[in-house]
């Protein structure tokens, strides 16, 4: 079948991602409906990281030998590709992490410390109903360790953001407004520029989880309106077709030279003295000892790939999917979809609850047919909290992602009733 | 390699786990108990509260009632009714003998076989040892369940 | 040429690791001594790592499905296999991080919050002059952050610990001590066990890094007397033939259920509400977010293969290659090692000076003879202060090391000589 | 990928580098100065102090001394001795065009032909540009003669 937006080239895609012609038990192919979650490498990034491994393995910076050179030239090259990917207005604003959870625990560990943007009591930190646990905690503890105080953004019932009150939310306390961009549970896109200039407006430092729009959204920070552009923006690598290990902390120079060390080690200093030391200027100051290498530089394969295929036909594409999947799921008896249910405003990731049937029965039965889908809260306990339930079934497509995958979801859900007999 | 496939699915939903899922035995929390924990499976989300209330026997201590509250999917309550029934009326040691047993069972991998005089119901829980993801739903109650009852045995030595 | 405790197998050893077959610019094949930096990577830890991502990739814990279910089998493995290495005492003590320095920060960052060990104001944290940045720098912050006071260990001239001062140093004030296994500079490998029991009898907890120390030294942490046996030891994969962005930080369960989170997101919770969340034990409460999931696997693949190998032979391997490189440098004009000169009582790290050439001309006159080694301050820069010079030249070598290797370095260090024109 | 072979290695240490090492010109710090700088490149420790000296010039400010000391590898030594004999003497604006074209020569990874009437001795760092460890070596005290300079021209401002 084919469908408006799809990417035309989606069988010469499939072929990219070796894991796509695995055979489950029972001789079952595997349907991917879980890239929310993490997503598949194609072999580009495979092998780019094979190449590394078997034939420039090094140390970078430190190694002045040729294998040093050829790694560190690799690894920056791969920051310069990074930086071209969102349009960071600088290269050396690109902060390589483990992933995007140490990318937003890094800003706001940091902001605890004394320092320009130090948080202390009386300010107040804002975030979201629908964060993602990584973009809640690393706030909660700010907030403990501060004194500061901790205020959040409800959802409304459709799962969007209520912002009835974000004159009062947002306000001359407010030292930090952090939210994500697509929500993991809801598939919610928020307006990151309004939401960043109201912050502005006030004088907050605006962080943004990009987990989820970084995979589907093409961003270009550059091109943004200073006022709208957030001061610090996080993504993981393994969710952008890139491997684990790696994340970004994309950041404004001016948000990053205010902050003070996080991690204190190699690499990241100037000179160091027993009786102390100084710390080198960014990218470096962040990246304490021996950096995620060979991950660096497959994720620089990885958005090199993302933006050969290119970033607005592959938004296109998930547009196509979940506008598919909305109206397949719409069919099965029971269901109800948790979040925004126009296709063109939202994320490719769908959560749902089938009346009768336990997200993890739901899940088991599905990956019998070997159709992988995630069920539990998602990381997102305090949304699931919103609408009244403990847990949730979620597909989520991406580029790789086929109509008739979405097909055997719907016929699946409705053998998972009867398995049940729920009929 | 763990495998999952059509029939694994009927070892793992097998009636009995079902039935308990739709009827569960002595669900609900009783006011009569020494200790109650709440319990969570972190990654999944799942929960239960769960009261001991022990009696002295004539040989020892006995679990005089179990009562809980779940949230959870069909393994871990049917999980948490068969440990009602399998628990309840036996002395302390009797139960922690069981409650081995059923771990045992479930850290096996599909290994190990039930003794159907020890676990009764409890051995249509063999099927789920071969999900490894599962495991830790039907454990759920049973890590509960032996949490509270070494509080309620300590509080007893406060006591004394 | 044989030598007495070389690994019998070097040939079908040097066969594993594909880089050693590179041929550098002019032809020259690649003679890499430069292993205390960053070592080579064996077939088996690339293979299992593609194999990973090409038939197994998935999300872990939160993933239910079958490609969750074997990835999330394959990571808690690696633990399994890494907690071996290191004879942990369960398992579960082993946390996994990015690096080495993110696993000494990590203990060194919870220090300073509200917690059973909270380090504070009149408190002494004891660090010694030949440790590595990672292991300074931290140290350095925590005491700036909380007011606690930052002591040191100094040097002896033939670069040991000086320990003529250690009852006054190590006293009842003293809440850590924290010190190097074996020096990535010196070589120099110090008393772990006297040190840690002269800690423990005075309430200190001990923090080790064993970076330099698990590539080369069997390490069995269970047969240790509880009184010897350090509170965290920490290392680092890509050191031990693993991948980059994979390190371990061990910790005595009583110690890490002391500390509170570092990183809070995903994975590290028991429940999360926006008004607070409670977390999960170890290992989790210390691994927020996606972990480096491929790269523990790697980790675990390469621990096996030194295993395999045996620790005890590569110990002597060591041993071997850097008393005959002792002898080799030593034949050289003007050539001054740091450090012991008893092969026996150090690693494997020979950093030296060789009068009248900068270490970057030499190491770049070795390069263009494919002879890799490191040259500047080897993120020691105290140590290197201690010893009056300001940068040095560094040879390091490892399992896959040959004497003929020496030989080259030996005879290459003549010919710099030479270029330079020192005769 | 760039490469280094025994040819380059020559290259690289051109007799004009080799002697500069050996003879530094303007070596030591003087008196008169508007700014000092202390640089270190990170990586491997080579450190620079560097003071800048302007003069009022009849065609504007004049680059009046230079005066270093610095402690690291025949490049970094070699380029602060050119660095020295290139620009004392000029014009601010000119010394900052010859900073702009040593920059462009040493980060055109072997690619920028030099000009030897603007750079002299500077062109022998051609062969620099083709090892990337080494080009911040060479770089060391150019970079620093730059915030120096630009340190003692705002100091200026300040004072006017
Ligand atoms: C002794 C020592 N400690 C710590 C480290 C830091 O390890 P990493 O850079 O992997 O964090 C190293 C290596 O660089 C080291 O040699
Ligand atoms: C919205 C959002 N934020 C943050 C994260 C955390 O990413 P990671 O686990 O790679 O740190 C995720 C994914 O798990 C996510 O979906």
């Amino acid at each position: 079948m084919t469908l408006e937006g799809l990417l035309p080239e989606l069988t010469v895609i499939r072929k990219d991602f070796p894991i796509l012609e695995r055979a489950l038990a029972g001789g079952m192919p595997l349907v991917y409906l879980d890239s929310a979650n993490t997503s598949q490498k194609p072999q580009v990034v495979i092998d780019t990281m094979v190449d590394h491994l078997e034939r420039h393995n090094a140390n970078i910076a430190r190694a002045m030998h040729q294998l040093g050179a050829e790694s560190t030239e690799a690894f920056e090259a791969a920051r310069d590709k990074v930086a071209a990917f969102i349009g960071a207005p600088e290269r050396d604003e690109v902060i390589f992490t483990k992933n995007a959870s140490e990318a937003l625990n890094l800003v706001a560990n940091t902001l605890a410390w004394r320092g320009e943007h130090q948080v202390g009591e009386g300010d107040e930190i804002v975030i979201t109903e629908m964060e993602h646990h990584s973009n809640i905690v690393p706030w909660q503890l700010l907030a403990e360790r501060t004194g500061a105080t901790l205020r959040w953004f409800g959802l409304t019932d459709d799962g969007q953001l209520d912002l009835s009150n974000a004159h009062e939310l947002i306000n001359e306390r407010t030292a930090v407004v952090a939210f994500t961009w697509v929500s993991n549970m809801l598939g919610t896109i928020n307006p990151v520029a309004e939401l960043t200039r109201r912050a502005h407006a006030v004088g907050a430092r605006v962080v943004v989880d990009a987990s989820q729009a970084a995979p589907q959204l093409p961003i270009d920070l550059a091109a943004m309106p200073e006022t709208d552009r957030p001061d610090a923006v996080a993504f993981t690598g393994h969710k952008v077709v890139g491997p684990t290990g790696i994340g970004v902390l994309w950041g404004r120079r001016a948000f990053l030279d205010g902050l003070p060390p996080f991690l204190g080690g190699g690499e990241m200093i100037e000179t160091v003295r027993m009786e102390g030391s100084t710390y080198a200027g960014i990218p470096h100051k962040f990246e304490a000892g021996t950096p995620p290498i060979v991950e660096a530089i497959g994720l620089g394969a990885a958005v090199e790939y993302l933006s050969h295929v290119g970033m607005d036909a592959i938004h296109a594409h998930e547009q196509a999917i979940t506008g598919y999947a909305l109206e397949g799921l719409r069919t099965v008896t029971g269901l109800t979809v948790l979040g925004p249910l126009d296709a063109a405003s939202r994320g490719g990731a769908i959560s749902f609850e089938l009346d009768g049937v336990h997200p993890h029965d739901i899940a088991q039965v599905l990956d019998s047919r070997g159709i992988a889908v995630r069920a539990g809260h998602h990381c997102a306990k305090p949304a699931h909290a919103r609408f009244g339930v403990q847990s949730s079934t979620r597909m989520s497509s991406y580029l790789y992602t086929e109509p008739r995958e979405i097909d055997a979801l719907v016929e699946a859900l409705e053998y998972t009733r009867s398995y049940f007999k729920l009929d | 390699m763990t495998t999952a496939n059509g029939q694994d699915l009927d070892a793992l939903y097998q009636d009995i786990i079902l039935d308990h899922y739709k009827n569960p035995h002595g669900k609900g929390l009783r006011d009569a108990h020494e200790a109650e924990v709440h319990h969570v499976n972190p990654t999944c989300g799942d929960e239960v509260t769960l009261r001991v209330h022990l009696e002295d026997g004539a040989a020892g201590r006995v679990v005089a009632d179990v009562s809980y509250d779940a949230l959870g999917c069909s393994i871990s309550q049917a999980s948490a009714s068969v440990l009602y029934d399998l628990l309840v009326g036996k002395g302390v040691d009797e139960a922690m003998e069981i409650h081995q047993e059923f771990l045992t069972l479930m850290q096996g991998k599909g290994t190990v076989e039930p003794d159907e005089d020890v676990l009764e119901d409890g051995i249509a829980f063999a099927g789920v040892a071969k999900f490894p993801a599962r495991v830790k739903c039907a454990l759920l109650s049973w890590m509960a369940w032996k949490d509270a009852t070494a509080q309620a045995i300590a509080g007893d030595g406060d006591k004394s």
